[in-house]
């Protein structure tokens, strides 16, 4: 029988995780342990903010998420509150099952619900999704934020947030391909999932891929995931479902967080799901050309006319301007019939 | 005059700018502002671990209870997440195994004994002595007055049936076991328990 | 179950009808997508609604509420037809041989023996033929047209599929292709698992609706097999714990039984309990009940009990009806007829059936006392809710206590769960303010209720003065002391049957299992089956090595499974008459020709042949029964039975109404509605966010489903001009509810009787206290009726109206 | 009265040796000024958050998040601003037919040789160009940045159009510093401007060469004011 309370004591060694987590199935200490998702092992950073030089080299992470195993239970949204210390409002019933109705600042994952008449097999289906931060290896909400060192990407794959040094201006929400991040009215500070980076620090899988009870939500190393998922894929062909695949969309570089979908074909069934996602040409545009081209253009026309300024002789008024002026309000004054003269 | 004052002004200006440009370029503002990427501090450092098993429903999954001195001293539940140990959850939880830890600590929690008087339309609070005695002095009175000690047809039947009791599902087997004792002593027969429904 | 829910693994293919697995039960629901994903196992849901569970099934199919003896009794007829039976095991283990008496019959839909009046059977030709030797006769060719095999072949003759599109509504072509799946689950290398819960038994016919799909995995030879079982999917943590130890009206820990006025002596009580065999050579365990008995008494009552006063059979009471049931005293208590009543961790005013009833009859207590954790409605159903809980309180003259009692994370013990493992937790936290452990007050209670008697005496004080208390500290017992009294203390020294020499345990100690338990008076033990808990090796309840060597989730070393640590019962029927395992792929046990071993505890004596000691210990037969006997009240086989409310007539009789056996009382007949008037058909259930009203006090969980709902059908809300989102008022005889709807494709009118029936589903949540939207339970609908067996209320289907309402009333 | 076609009314010659005229009361140059700082704010913040290079200049406002919501109401002030000073100078700014011939001439504009070119009113098309410039840009600003106002208009627009708005925003605000440097290069590059928003007042010179029109319709305006 072995002991039932254990108490951490101060004095216990700080133990450091050295690489990412390879699964979401252990339990996590209470002595103390160095996190591993710092400054060190940053690769992006927005807006110039600073990235190691030489970022700690840690196994690509990935969550994959089997929405053929998935039972729509909500246990990754109830783990996801109580660890993020997060409180979602309780709202009413719109004749949905979703709850709250969006994602929100207090909540970070949603299981969306899509009721789907099969018109190939005449079976009805309920694909039921969990949506949330998609960890994209191109991240589109760095790329469109304004606050350097706001949102990081580490050499993991995480892409998270640095709420210190978010100005609150929503860009991210408006950078991001999949609609996920959402802004605190009170702290004007945006959140999104952040894919338990306090826990994949410390060696511990997400919160929701540790609860999910049919381990629809599984963790560990992208290619891991990666080969569990053409293992899935394969079980579901055999099922009947001939266009099974992978979602780990590539016009975002890739997602740290994938999804074995059964309509592979069909990603937008599943709510809405982009078929093909990627940084909107727009905000790219914003945040590609925009910025350089603007910002030389200012300053090349602010040298340019202090250069001239400087250089030329500007136009001047000259002593006979003031001559042929005197003459002219003269002139015109004289001119007008029944003048009663000078009203100045 | 007035020209070449106008040209410093501008010269100035265009001055500020530039500056503004390469202090910005040169890391001024990120010197200043920018926190060094970090996550959050791990909350369950320095608890105390405590195995359990989910109360809710009978799959009776394991889970780890993490717990730390409140305010009062008294420990307090900060944290439950599955046991990754147990073989039949393997660390998982349902949305109401995940969410234990808004149970333990619910606003709705009973803190103190309480009681409504005929008519009344609040509780009020009594006493553990008060609420005890009243509720053993009601006992006895309704055993003594109406325990069935024979039938019609004089045979022994000792019950009682004026007094009932509930029992409820998620007590552990010793508190049952004792509630069993108590109740089956006494003669009670309007015995049941969640079981039923 | 008779499996453990990590056994799941090893199926091949799951049905889940009378349950909702995955909604209900997530965690244990892993085991299904293990079997799916690992073996390939296949999935199959039937069930009113397109749950959750359905959303991860390879098959589904649509049933009317109520109508599962139909559907099973088909699928027992198509394997028949089909040749799809597991012979050998049909054969050998059960009692499809046995010739059963000539005058048993069926007509009607009602077998033979009824009488309307007393609404009830004389089951007496509900059994077999008895020769001279006292044995059952049988025939083992099956040739006799009065074996059960036979008659069973007649009974279920009328279950065609034709009939279950009729009567279940159910497409034919789903049911064949199901019964198809379930069909290749005959052979002897592959298993199907019943995962069912509420679903099959909230009917007034529950217990029936069980019978129908072991009946069919008896014939299928997937009882006592690895992945195979029926396996009930308890509610509650220790739902199992409380039952095993008997807090019912006429149990005693162990399934012992109360006596009733019929047994005025230990003499008589025990001759009822004989368990003569009734076939040659075969063990019948219940012959050591007067063992579990006495020890029983001599825990409860020590030194009080002794073979002189029959062990003090008369501080038991007798009961004088089968039981006074939850609906029963809360009849009796609409009547005036009690006075007191107490609620322990129980919240009675939104869990039993008939709202508006129950509220009267709490009015009429002089004093109701609440011993939980959380506020509840009961404890508070003399305030005023507005519409949520319309009542005078200045006339209700109720005295009522609250006692705050301590949670799961403030106590230490154990819980048993659906699988039986007792597992023993710890204390993490303290209680809040001044609340109490349970075993405190219970104590506290029972303390001054024994003072009282001490120093004024009163009426026949006698058990309780005499009940046995040596607990250390009398006020507060310790969960190891209890723990440790239901595992049975050997009070003098026991010795082996078998050799009066060989001492196996000296007075004093913890007796080792239930083997050393005796009727002299020289045991004591609480619990008989729990015995073997906390022994002398310590407290097994609290092992934790989660090793599984055999790689089929038997986990033997972790915690403790009644009886004696065995993870499946009936495992002895995972091997052939040869003791060999019909699937070597997954052995269990086996007999190695001297003995049974294995990766489990045989549950059978280890030294029983195989060809001569049947598998089925329990029953005086050795072998399962197909044909129930007078085991239940309303029937040896399972029939067809509509609800009480049902949209369509019986089919076999149309004059019958719901189970014509199940307890009705008179005050409650004029309740019952009719489809002219409540043209739907209600169910209820909880959805997968909450835990009943428990979780109405936890905000997380409040906000993933806030807010009370119906859901019904595309159709029926275009029908009734209802929109999604939108307030409705549904009704039945009984009261109403107003909830917002959900209007969804997961639930279809089906066509029965040739009619369409719509279904209404109604989830239960809500109330007026907690942090959630104060809201109604579907009991304020549900009718106050319960099934003849064991009386659970028939929530699952019943009548209702349905039309759109306006917004938010004013409380 | 002779005809006020090409001055405001508050325009006026103030004396005549030398020649010295009023060309904005103190009200438009107030409103000109409060603008401009508005502008140099708006500029500064908005550049923070529009290149990471210049997002140091957050330090001026006291951090980021100040810089963040500040920057929208500076806007608002602005716009209310501009809006002033649109009101008073709208009707002189409207193009005439002489623009067309100074634009077609921008060579002589450059070289000086105001000579060649025709007498001009209050503004040239230069400096209508800028005012129309930045009522244009202002308005997008102004749409474009109550569109992306997420603190009070976070589900005004749906996402893809902010993105939209963001962009625009963010173009026109390249435009309309542009067209700031025009504007001040050309008030410093034309010697004798600045004073008309320091002191209001211009030389009888400078408004000679360059707005001669104008010049000789207040000679003729004060020259024909009836007698006392």
């Amino acid at each position: 029988m072995n002991i039932p309370v254990t108490q951490a004591t101060a004095a216990t060694a700080v133990a450091a995780a050295t690489d990412s987590p390879r699964t979401a199935v252990s339990n996590p200490p209470v002595q103390p342990m160095a996190s591993n998702l710092g400054q060190a092992a940053v690769v992006r950073s927005s807006a110039g903010g600073p990235v190691a030089e030489q970022p700690t080299a840690l196994t690509k992470v990935a969550k994959l998420i089997d929405i053929s195993k998935c039972i729509g239970c909500k246990a990754c949204q109830s783990a996801c509150i109580e660890w993020n210390d997060t409180h979602p409002a309780i709202g009413e019933n719109v004749g949905l099952y979703e709850n709250p109705h969006d994602l929100t600042d207090q909540m970070f994952t949603l299981m969306r619900f899509a009721e789907y008449d099969n018109p190939d097999t005449g079976d009805f289906e309920w694909l039921i999704r969990k949506d949330g931060c998609m960890h994209c290896e191109d991240p589109g909400c760095l790329k469109a934020c304004p606050a350097p060192g706001a949102i990081v990407q580490y050499s993991n794959g995480i892409v998270d947030f640095i709420h210190e040094n978010c100005i609150g201006c929503g860009y991210c929400i408006s950078g991001c391909p999949f609609d996920i991040p959402r802004m605190n009215p009170v702290e004007h500070k945006v959140y999104k999932c952040t894919l338990c980076s306090d826990r994949v620090a410390v060696g511990q899988g997400p919160a929701c891929a540790k609860a999910c009870p049919t381990q629809a939500i599984t963790f560990g190393s992208k290619d891991d995931m990666t080969t569990l998922a053409a293992e899935r894929i394969e079980d579901l062909k055999g099922r009947g479902y001939a266009n099974a695949g992978l979602y780990d969309p590539q016009g975002v570089g890739g997602t740290h967080v994938m999804y074995v979908l059964q309509h592979a074909d069909k990603p937008s069934l599943y709510n809405d799901l982009p078929d093909d996602p990627s940084i909107s040409g727009v905000v790219a545009n914003w945040k590609g050309a925009t910025k350089p081209v603007g910002l030389a253009a200012v300053g090349l026309a602010a040298a340019g006319a202090a250069a001239m300024a400087l250089f030329s002789r500007g136009n001047r008024v000259t002593v006979e301007d003031e001559r042929e002026a005197q003459l002219l309000v003269r002139d015109e004054m004289d001119s007008v019939p029944g003048s009663t003269g000078r009203d100045v | 005059m007035n020209i070449d004052l106008s040209r410093r002004g501008f010269l100035k200006l265009a001055g500020a700018g530039v500056a503004a440009t390469s202090l910005g370029a040169l890391g001024f503002g990120e010197a200043e502002a920018a926190e060094l990427a970090h996550v959050r501090d791990f909350k369950l450092v320095a608890t105390t671990e405590t195995r359990n098993t989910c109360p809710y429903c009978s799959v009776a999954c394991g889970i780890i209870i993490y717990a730390k001195p409140g305010d009062d001293g008294k420990r307090r539940v900060t944290h439950i997440e599955g046991d990754a140990d147990h073989p039949v959850n393997r660390g998982t939880l349902c949305p109401k195994g995940a969410a234990l830890k808004d149970f333990v600590n619910a606003e709705n929690r009973l803190t103190q004994p309480m009681i409504r008087k005929p008519g009344a339309t609040a509780f009020e609070p009594i006493t553990w002595e008060d609420a005890l005695d009243r509720i053993a002095r009601a006992l006895k009175d309704d055993r003594d007055a109406n325990f069935l000690q024979t039938n019609e047809a004089g045979v022994p039947v000792n019950r009682w049936t004026t007094t009932g009791f509930l029992a409820a599902s998620a007590t552990t087997n010793e508190t049952a076991y004792l509630t069993y004792k108590v109740v089956r002593s006494m003669g009670i027969v309007g015995f049941d328990n969640q079981a039923r429904v | 179950m008779t499996n453990s829910w990590t056994d799941i693994k090893n199926t091949d293919l799951v049905v889940v009808m009378g349950g909702n697995a995955a909604e209900a039960h997530p965690c244990g629901f892993k085991w299904v997508t293990e079997a799916k994903h690992h073996r390939g196992a296949k999935l199959i849901v039937v069930d009113p609604r397109f749950t959750r569970t359905a959303a991860v099934s390879d098959y589904y199919a649509p049933i009317r509420p109520g109508s599962d003896i139909v559907f099973l009794m088909a699928l027992i007829r198509w394997m028949i037809e089909n040749d799809k039976v597991q012979w050998d095991y049909v054969k050998a283990f059960t009692n499809a041989s046995f010739i059963v008496k000539d005058e048993f019959g069926w007509s009607d839909g009602l077998f033979t023996g009824y009488d309307e009046q007393k609404r009830d059977f004389d089951r007496s030709s509900w059994d077999y033929v008895v020769g001279d030797d006292g044995f059952a006769v049988t025939d083992p060719t099956l040739q006799n047209p009065r074996c059960v095999w036979n008659l069973l072949k007649a009974h279920v003759d009328a279950y065609t599929p034709e009939m279950v599109e009729r009567v279940c509504g159910t497409p034919k072509d789903r049911f064949l292709k199901i019964a198809e799946m379930i069909g290749e689950c005959s052979s002897k290398t592959k298993t199907m698992t019943s995962m069912y819960a509420l679903g099959w038994t909230q009917h007034s016919k529950g217990a029936q609706n069980i019978r129908g799909m072991a009946m069919l995995q008896l014939i299928l030879g997937n009882i006592g097999v690895p992945g195979g079982g029926m396996n009930a999917l308890r509610g509650h943590s220790n739902i199992q714990g409380l039952t095993d130890l008997g807090l019912m009206s006429n149990l005693i820990p162990g399934y012992l039984n109360i006596p009733t006025e019929k047994e005025p002596d230990w003499a008589t009580y025990l001759k009822s309990r004989a368990f003569k065999p009734l076939m040659p050579g075969q063990t019948s365990y219940w012959q050591n009940y007067p063992k579990f008995m006495v020890s029983f008494m001599k825990a409860m009552w020590g030194e009080a009990a002794q073979k002189d006063n029959d062990w003090a059979f008369h501080y038991l009471p007798k009961l004088d009806v089968p039981a006074y049931d939850m609906l029963r005293m809360f009849e009796l208590m609409d009547q005036d007829r009690v006075n007191i009543y107490f609620c322990q961790g129980f919240n009675p005013l939104l869990a039993a059936p008939n709202r508006g009833k129950l509220t009267r009859a709490f009015s009429k207590l002089k004093l109701m006392v609440i011993m939980d954790p959380l506020e509840t409605e009961t404890a508070r159903f003399w305030e005023n809710h507005g519409e949520y809980n319309p009542v005078d309180s200045a006339a209700i003259q109720t005295e009522v206590i609250q006692l705050p009692s301590s949670c799961f994370a403030e106590d230490e013990g154990a819980l048993v769960n659906s699988g039986r493992w007792l597992q023993w937790h710890w204390a993490a936290a303290e209680p809040p303010g001044d609340a109490k452990l349970d075993t405190w007050i219970m104590a506290q209670i029972f303390n001054r209720v024994k003072a009282l008697y001490q120093t004024e005496g009163g009426v026949f004080p006698d058990p309780i003065l005499n009940l046995a208390w040596g607990y250390a500290d009398p006020n507060e017992p310790k969960p190891d002391e209890l723990a440790r009294e239901m595992n049975g203390t050997a009070l003098g020294d026991v010795f082996d049957p078998k050799d009066a020499a060989k001492m196996l345990t000296a007075a004093g100690k913890q007796v080792k299992s239930f083997a050393e338990l005796r009727d002299d008076g020289s045991t004591a033990c609480g619990c008989w089956i729990y015995s073997g808990c906390f022994n002398e090796d310590g407290n097994n309840m609290a092992r934790r090595d989660n090793a599984d060597p055999s790689g089929l989730g038997v986990h033997p070393k972790w915690a403790w499974s009644w009886p004696l640590n065995r993870r499946t019962l009936y495992n002895r029927a995972s091997a052939d008459l040869n003791g060999q395992p019909w699937d070597p792929e997954r052995p269990i046990i086996q007999w190695t020709g001297e003995k049974w071993e294995g990766n489990d505890v045989p549950d059978i004596s280890p030294t029983a042949k195989p060809g001569e000691v049947m598998p089925f210990i329990m029953n005086p037969e050795g072998v399962s029964r197909l044909f129930s006997r007078g085991m239940m009240r309303d029937g040896p086989f399972p029939t067809h039975m509509e609800p009480f409310e049902s949209p369509v007539q019986n089919v076999f009789n149309a004059r019958m109404r719901g189970n014509p056996v199940a307890r009705v009382f008179e005050s409650d007949v004029e309740t019952f509605g009719d489809a002219s008037e409540f043209p739907y058909v209600a169910t209820s259930y909880r959805l997968t966010e909450h835990f009943h009203y428990w979780t109405k006090n936890n905000v997380v969980n409040a906000a993933l489903q806030p807010q009370g709902f119906v859901e019904l059908s595309v159709q029926l809300a275009e029908e009734k001009g209802i929109t999604n989102g939108g307030w409705v008022r549904v009704w039945s005889k009984r009261g109403e509810i107003r909830a917002k709807a959900v209007v969804t494709r997961r639930i279809k009118p089906m066509i029965c009787d040739g009619k369409p029936v719509h279904v209404i589903g109604i989830p239960l949540h809500w109330g007026f206290v907690g942090a959630a939207k104060k809201g109604w339970g579907p009991n304020s609908l549900t009718p106050y009726v319960g099934d003849a067996n064991i009386e659970t209320p028939e929530y699952k289907a019943f009548l209702v109206n349905i039309e759109p309402a306006v917004g938010e009333a004013v409380s | 009265m002779a005809g006020r076609q090409f001055s405001e009314s508050t325009d006026e010659i103030l004396s005549l040796r030398p020649v010295e005229v009023r060309r904005y009361v103190t009200f438009t140059r107030i409103n000109h000024w409060f603008t401009a700082l508005c502008f140099i704010l708006l500029m500064l913040s908005g550049f923070a958050l529009f290149h990471p290079a210049l997002f140091g200049l957050t330090a001026l406002f006291g951090g980021g998040q100040t810089t963040r919501w500040l920057h929208p109401f500076i806007g608002i002030a602005l716009s209310v601003s501009f809006l002033g000073m649109f009101v008073q100078l709208v009707h002189l700014n409207i193009l005439r037919r002489e623009d067309l011939v100074w634009t077609a001439q921008i060579g002589d504009v450059i070289a000086g040789h105001e000579e060649r070119l025709p007498e001009l009113g209050k503004y040239n098309f230069g400096q209508k160009s800028v005012f129309w410039g930045m009522f244009w840009l202002i308005l997008a600003l102004l749409i474009s940045g109550i569109m992306m106002w997420y603190q009070y208009f976070p589900d005004l627009v749906s996402v893809e159009t902010r993105r939209i708005a963001i962009f625009v925003h963010s173009v026109s605000a390249v435009l309309i510093v542009l067209v700031l440097i025009l504007h001040i290069f050309a008030a410093v590059w034309t010697q004798g401007t600045l004073r008309a928003m320091t002191r209001g007042t211009v030389t009888g010179g400078w408004s000679w060469r360059h707005h001669r029109k104008w010049l000789r319709e207040l000679a003729r305006r004060q020259s024909s004011k009836p007698a006392e």
